[in-house]
C-alpha cells in the first residue's frame, strides 16, 4: 500500500500549477467552476497541446505520452483547482481518444489522434435523446449502411462542446432488428457535413455548451464506425466507466470551494470573521473532509486504470459521490453568503465571484449527466454487490 | 382546531389561480423578469381592479377588509404563479406597517393610493451586512429643523427603482443596545439625494442598493414613535417571514406537482420513470417536505390573522420553508433530469425563486436561533 | 382554519398534566422514553381507567367518552410527554376498542369494551410472523373452522405486551383457498388457552415487550371473529392507518428531548454551558422545529378523524415522519453526550438517566413497527402521489 | 499510488480472520462481555503465541517487528469479529507509547511483557471533562522526595479493573497554557490508593472509573520528559484514532456484509428484498460510506506507518467513521427489520460498539474542528 504520489508525480503536479498559474498571471483567464464543460478557449487549448498534455495516456507509437493514468488525474486535478478553460480539448482528450486507442483502427489511429492531440477536435457526445437518457440503449437514431457509407438519421440532444463543435461522436443504431442493446454502433465524424445542424440548448445558468444536434440523410463513410459494428453499446460501458472517473465529478467547482474558504476568512459577520462561527468553521471542515475521501475514491480509480483493468463499480461509486458533493457545497456556499448568494455573477457586490449562485444552479445537472446517480447506484448494486430484482 | 379552508378562501385561491394561471404563462413572467421594472403595469392595474392590493385593507381606505390568512391564501397562489412585480413590497413591506403603526392622517394618505394599486411602496431595511437584526441597521437620520436628514446605504432593496415610497429604516440615535434609537421613516422615492441601481439576481426579482446622500424628510414622515421604530420592524419582519412562507408553500407546491406530473409521463426502461421505486420515495419526501411547509406556514398565517403572538411559530415555519426548499428543488431536478435544467423549461423560474425565498426575511440558520431563544436556551 | 384548542381542550390538557405531574410527585414512577410499550403497570392502568380515559372516544352508548380524537391526541400526548407507564392498557386502548367499536357484534362490544375500559386488557398484537412482515398478506397462521369453533395453528411474532398479556388480537388466514389478502380474518381472545404458548423476545436495550405467540390447536369459539370472516385484511389496512397516526411515533421519546434541553442547560463544556455552544443550540432548535412540525402532522390526522374521515396518506406520512424524527433526537443526544453517551441507564454517571442510550437503540425499531417506513412511502407514492410501476 | 495489500497483509488478515472466527463466535462474545473481567486469559494467551500482542514491536522485545500498517490490519479483523478485551488498551495506549517515548530501561522492563501477553496494559487520560484536550487533564501529580504524588479521577478508562499498568496523564506544573505542564506516569495498577470501578457501557467494554488517592510513583515512572508530556499524549491520541478507524472498517464492513446477505435472503413480496431498489440504494449507500472509511482509515494507518505527519489525515478518517457510523449502522437497522433489533442477532453487537469507537478517542465535531485548524480556519 502507498498513498504517495511519485516524486516525477509531485514534480508534474508542479508543473502543472507554474503553467497554469503563470497563465492566470498573464491575465490569459480567469478561474471558473465548471470550465471543462463551460469555458472554451481555443487559444488556451492550444497551449495545452503544446505542453503535450492532451494524449497524456496515449502510447507514444501513436504520438501520445504513455503517461500513467494517476499523472492524467493529477494533470486534470489541477485543471479543475484553477479552474482552466479545457472545454475545447476536454471530452476528445477523455473519452475519443481513449476510445479509438482501444477500438480503432490503424488508420483512424494515424488520422484522428494527431487531431486531438493538436487540441483542433472540439468534440460534441452525442449520445442522449429525447427518449433516450438514462435509457441509452433504446435511442433511435439510425446509421443505414448504402455501400462504402452509412446514412445517418435522427436527433442528439445534450451534445455537448457549444458552438464549438466541429467534431461528433454519435452512437446509432445499425440494426433495428436486433435487441436493443445489440444493434447498436460508434462513429466519429465532422459535424461540417450537408445534413447536420446544430441548435444550442440554454443552461439554467445561461450557459450555452449543450446542442440539439439533428442529421437529416447525413452521408459519412463507413471509416466514422469506431470499433464492431452493432457492438457499440458495450463497447460504451467500458467509456462510460471511463468518463464517470473524471475529476471533473468531484471538483468541477472547486473553485468555488477556494473562494468559500478566502470568504469566510474575510467576511466579518458582528465584527469577527465568519471563519470563526463554529457553525460556519464546522460545515466547511466537513465539506474538506468529504472532498478529500472523495480524492481517494477518485484516486483509486486511477490505480485500478494503472493496473490495467477497466474501473467499474469503483467509478460509478466515484461519479455518484462526486456530483453529490459538488452540490452539497455549492448550497453550503450559497447558505453562508446569505443574501448576498442570490447576487448574480453580473453583479459589483456578488461574492466569490459569482461562483456559488452558479455552481448552486449548474450543479443541479452534475448528478443527471453521464448516469444519473440513480443508475450508478443500480450499477453498484447490480455489479458489486449482487442485488437484483427477481 | 380545523385544517379546513373557508369557502371564501377556495373561491380566493380559485380565482387567483385562474387569473393567474391566465395572465401569468411562463413567457410573460420571463418577457417581464427581463424588463427593468419587473412589472406589468397593465396586468397590476387589473389586480388592483380584482381587490388584491386592497384585500387586507379596512373598507375606508378603499380596502375589501379580508384577513391576513386570506391574503396568505392569495400569495401561495402569487408563489406557484411566480409573479413577477411588487406585490409583496408595497402591500407586505408597505401597506400593513402604515396600517398597523401609521397615524390616521398617514393612513388617509398613502392606503388609498395602495388598494387601488396608483402607490407603489416598499421597505429600505437591510444594509451591508445582510441581516435582519437591529445591529444592520447603520443608516443614519439626522434631526434637522423641520424634519430629518438620511443618509446611508440600503442594500437588496425590494423594487425601490419604481417604488413611489419607500419605508427607510434608520438610527435616529446612538443607544448601549441596537435595538434602540431605530426610526422608520416614510420616504419619497423621488426624494432629491436617493439614488438607486438594480442589483442581478438569481430570481431577477429586483433587488435594489439605494443610497440616501443627504435626504430630507419631514418629522411628520415618522411611521409610529421615534427611536422606538425597532419593535414594528420586528414585526414587519415577522409577518414579512410568515407570508413569505405561504409564497414559497405556492413555489414548492408547483415544483412538486411538476415533478409528480412528469414522472408519470416520462418513460425509460419501458415505464414510466414514477414506476421506479426510488423516484417515488423521492417523490414522498418532496411532498412531506411540502406539506410540513405548508402546516407551518398555514399555522403562522393563521396566528398573525388572530393577532396571537407567534414569534416560535413564524420561525418554526420560515426555517422549515428555508431548510426544506433547496432539498425539494434538488430532487425535482434529478427526477426531471436534464431537461429541468435548461433556461427554457418551467421548472428553473421556481429553483431560482426558491433560493432567493430561502434567505430572504431570515434563513434557517437565522430562524434556529430564534427558535434556541424562544426554549430558553 | 383554526390552530387553536378550544377552552374544553385546554383545560382537559391541565388535567391530565395535573393528573400525571400528581403521580410523579408522589413517587409512583418514573418518566421513561417508550413507556407505552415498554412501562407496564397494571396500577397505573386502574388509575388512568378511573379517570375515565380508556375508551376515551367510545360511543357512550358502550361506556365511553364520546369525545374527540383531539381530545385522545391531547391525553396521549401528555401520557407520552410524562414517560407515564401506559403499556398495560395502550394496545387496548388505541386499536382493540376501536376495532370491536367498528367491526364488534353487539355481544362483543357489551362484553370486551368494559373489560378494556376497566383497564383489564392486557393486550398483544398478534399480527407479524416470521415470514410475514412487512408483507403482512402472506401470513400462514390457520384459524380452522370447525363448528362453533375456529381452531388455530401456527405462529406469530412481535406480539406485543410483555409479560403481561392477557388477551391477544390475531390475524389469523381462514381462507387458505382465497388470493392471500382475502382470506384473513381477526380475532380477539384471552391468553390462558390450551395450546397457547408464549416465548419473550429481548429487544436491544436488554427490554422485554415482544414475544413469540404459539398456537397449537387452539380451540376458540366463533365469538372471537371481529367483523366478517375473510375480510380481516381491509378491515386491518383501516385499523393499521389509525395505529401509524398514534403521537407515540413522534413523542415515544419526547422525555428525552425534556432531558437533553436540561442537559445542555446544565452542562459546562470549557467553563461555557453546552447550550451556548452555536452547533448545539442549532441542533437544539432544529429538532425543536423538527418536532413542531411533526406535532402539526399529527394533529391533522387527529382533525381528520374528528370530520368522520378515515385518515389514509396522512398517518403514513405522520408515522414515517415520527419515526425519522425520534431517531434524529436519539442520534443528537448521544452524540451531544460525547462520552457520557456510552454509559447505560445503571450507571451512576449517565446523564439524561441514561435515555440516551437507551433511545439510540430502541429507536431503530420505531421505523419498522406497524408499517416499515419503505412500506408508508409506497403508500404515500401510490394512494396519494398515484404514482405506480407499470 | 498503490492501494494493494501486501501478501504477508492478506495472510495475516486471513489468519486472523479464521482464529477470531473460530474463538469468537457471538454466543463467546456475549459471554465474555458478560464476564467481569471482559476477556478470556485462555485466548489471550493463544493470541499471544500468535504473535499478535509482539506484532509491532522489536524482535529484541520479543516482537515480530511488524508495522504499524500490518497492526491496522489486524484491528480491522478484530473489529470485524468484535473482539472483546485489552488487546487495543494493551498494545495502542501501552506498548506503543513506551517504544516511543520511553527509555531503554522502560523498553526492557515492560515491553517483553507485554509482547508475550504476560502485563495489560491501559492508559488514564480523559476525566469528567470528557474531552480529548489538554485543559480536560487536572488530575495532580506532585513531586515528593523520592517520586510524585498522583491525585485525581480519572473516566473512561479502558480496561483498567484487569490492567497490571496505566499510562496516567497527570498535571504537573500550572502554566498558562495547558497544554503545558503535563506529565506521563507509568504506574503500577495495584499501587496503594488506586480504586477502580467498572462503569456499564454501551459496548459492554469495560470502561472504568480510577480514583487515585495519593498514589505514590517513583520518578523513575516518567514516561518522556516531565512537564513536556502532552506532545506525546497527542500522538498517543492521533494513533489511537486511526487505529480506531481501522476497527470500525472492519465493524461496519461486517455490518454491511451482514445486511446485503440478509436483503438476498429475506423475502417479502414475492421476492427477496434487495430486489427492491430502495433496498439497494440504501445499501450502496451503506457500502459508499464503509468504502470512505476504509481508504481514509488505511490512508491514516499508511501514514502513521511511514512516520509521516497525518493530523490532518487521521482527523478526517475519525470524523468520517464517526460520523458514518451512525448512518450505516441505522440503514443496516432498517433493512434487517425487527429481527435486528434483538439481543440474540448478532447486528447489535455491531450497533453498540459503532457507537461507542464513533466517540471513542474524538467525535466527529472534534476532528472537524481539527481539520477546520489545519485548514487555517
Amino acid at each position: 500500500m502507498n498513498f504517495k504520489f511519485t516524486d516525477e508525480q509531485v514534480k508534474f503536479r508542479q508543473e502543472v500549477r507554474d503553467f497554469l498559474e503563470g497563465e492566470i498571471k498573464q491575465g490569459l483567464w480567469q478561474p471558473t467552476c465548471d470550465a471543462w464543460i463551460m469555458a472554451h478557449d481555443p487559444e488556451f487549448t492550444r497551449r495545452v497541446s503544446a505542453k503535450g498534455w492532451i494524449g497524456l495516456t496515449w502510447p507514444k507509437e501513436y504520438g501520445g505520452q504513455g503517461r500513467s493514468f494517476i499523472d492524467r488525474l493529477i494533470l486534470t486535478e489541477e485543471m479543475l483547482r484553477y479552474g482552466a478553460p479545457a472545454a475545447c480539448h476536454w471530452f476528445a482528450d477523455r473519452q475519443i481518444g481513449g476510445a479509438i486507442v482501444h477500438y480503432g483502427t490503424d488508420e483512424q489511429k494515424e488520422e484522428i489522434l494527431p487531431i486531438i492531440m493538436k487540441g483542433e477536435a472540439y468534440v460534441g457526445l452525442g449520445m442522449s435523446e429525447p427518449d433516450a437518457g438514462s435509457d441509452l440503449a433504446s435511442l433511435k437514431t439510425r446509421a443505414t449502411e448504402d455501400g462504402d457509407d452509412f446514412i445517418i438519421d435522427g436527433q442528439k440532444t445534450w451534445t455537448s462542446g457549444g458552438s464549438n463543435m466541429n467534431w461528433i461522436y454519435l452512437v446509432a443504431r445499425t440494426d433495428p432488428e436486433a435487441p436493443k442493446a445489440r444493434g447498436i454502433s460508434e462513429f466519429f465524424f465532422r459535424t461540417d457535413l450537408p445534413g447536420v445542424s446544430v441548435s444550442p440548448i440554454v443552461d439554467i445558468t445561461g450557459g450555452v455548451h449543450f446542442n440539439e444536434v439533428f442529421f437529416d440523410n447525413v452521408r459519412i463513410p463507413k471509416t466514422c464506425l469506431i470499433g464492431e459494428k452493432n457492438r457499440g453499446f458495450y463497447q460504451i460501458l467500458n467509456q462510460l466507466d471511463f468518463e464517470r472517473s473524471g475529476m471533473e465529478r468531484l471538483m468541477a467547482n472547486y473553485p468555488l470551494f477556494e473562494a468559500l474558504i478566502q470568504y469566510v476568512k474575510e467576511t466579518k459577520r458582528n465584527g469577527k470573521p465568519l471563519a470563526e462561527d463554529p457553525v460556519v468553521r464546522s460545515k466547511i471542515a466537513q465539506l474538506k473532509i468529504e472532498l478529500e475521501v472523495g480524492r481517494l475514491y477518485m484516486y483509486r480509480v486511477g490505480v485500478i486504470m494503472d493496473e490495467g483493468r477497466a474501473p467499474n463499480w469503483e467509478s460509478s461509486m466515484s461519479k455518484a459521490y462526486g456530483t453529490a458533493f459538488e452540490q452539497r457545497l455549492a448550497t453550503a456556499a450559497i447558505e453562508i453568503a446569505g443574501l448576498y448568494g442570490q447576487l448574480s455573477p453580473a453583479s459589483r457586490l456578488t461574492p466569490m465571484r459569482g461562483m456559488a449562485y452558479h455552481s448552486y444552479l449548474s450543479s443541479k445537472g452534475y448528478s443527471l449527466q453521464a448516469g444519473s446517480s440513480e443508475v450508478l447506484k443500480n450499477i453498484i448494486a447490480g455489479r458489486k454487490l449482487e442485488l437484483s430484482a427477481k | 382546531m380545523d385544517l379546513v379552508l373557508t369557502e371564501e378562501q377556495e373561491m380566493l385561491k380559485k380565482m387567483a389561480s385562474d387569473f393567474l394561471t391566465d395572465k401569468f404563462p411562463k413567457t410573460v413572467v420571463k418577457e417581464i423578469e427581463e424588463t427593468e421594472s419587473g412589472y406589468s403595469p397593465e396586468i397590476w392595474k387589473e389586480m388592483a381592479e380584482l381587490g388584491w392590493m386592497g384585500l387586507v385593507f379596512p373598507e375606508e381606505y378603499g380596502g375589501v377588509d379580508m384577513s391576513f390568512l386570506d391574503l396568505a391564501m392569495l400569495l401561495e397562489e402569487m408563489g406557484r404563479a411566480c409573479l413577477p412585480g411588487p406585490y409583496f413590497s408595497t402591500v407586505m413591506l408597505g401597506g400593513l406597517p402604515i396600517l398597523d403603526a401609521g397615524s390616521d392622517k398617514q393612513k388617509q394618505e398613502y392606503l388609498p393610493g395602495i388598494a387601488s394599486g396608483k402607490t407603489i411602496f416598499t421597505l429600505a431595511l437591510t444594509e451591508a451586512s445582510a441581516r435582519y437584526d437591529a445591529a444592520g441597521v447603520e443608516a443614519k437620520a439626522t434631526a434637522d429643523m423641520d424634519g430629518y436628514i438620511l443618509n446611508g446605504t440600503k442594500l437588496f432593496v425590494p423594487d425601490a427603482h419604481i417604488a413611489d415610497y419607500m419605508l427607510c429604516v434608520a438610527r435616529t440615535s446612538d443607544e448601549a443596545k441596537p435595538e434602540d434609537g431605530i426610526t422608520i421613516f416614510i420616504v419619497d422615492a423621488k426624494s432629491p439625494g436617493i439614488s438607486c441601481s438594480l442589483l442581478k439576481t438569481i430570481a431577477n426579482d429586483k433587488l435594489c442598493e439605494v443610497v440616501f446622500d443627504q435626504v430630507k424628510v419631514p418629522k411628520e414622515n415618522i411611521l409610529g414613535e421615534p427611536d422606538k421604530g425597532w419593535a414594528e420592524v420586528k414585526k414587519i419582519v415577522e409577518r414579512a417571514a410568515a407570508a413569505k412562507c405561504c409564497d414559497m408553500v405556492g413555489c414548492l407546491q408547483e415544483a412538486l406537482d411538476m415533478t409528480v406530473a412528469y414522472a408519470k409521463e416520462r418513460k425509460q426502461y419501458d415505464q414510466p420513470i414514477g414506476g421506479f421505486q426510488v423516484i417515488q420515495h423521492y417523490c414522498v419526501d418532496m411532498f412531506t417536505d411540502v406539506e410540513g411547509a405548508r402546516l407551518s406556514a398555514y399555522q403562522a398565517a393563521w396566528m398573525i390573522s388572530e393577532g396571537l403572538p407567534c414569534t416560535q411559530e413564524v420561525a418554526i415555519a420560515k426555517a422549515w420553508a428555508s431548510f426544506a426548499s433547496p432539498r425539494v428543488m434538488a430532487l425535482a431536478h434529478q427526477i426531471h433530469g436534464a431537461i429541468g435544467c435548461t433556461i427554457d423549461h418551467d421548472l428553473q423560474y421556481y429553483t431560482r425563486r426558491a433560493s432567493a425565498d430561502g434567505v430572504t426575511f431570515g434563513d434557517a440558520n437565522f430562524y434556529r436561533e430564534v427558535v434556541a431563544r424562544e426554549m430558553g436556551l
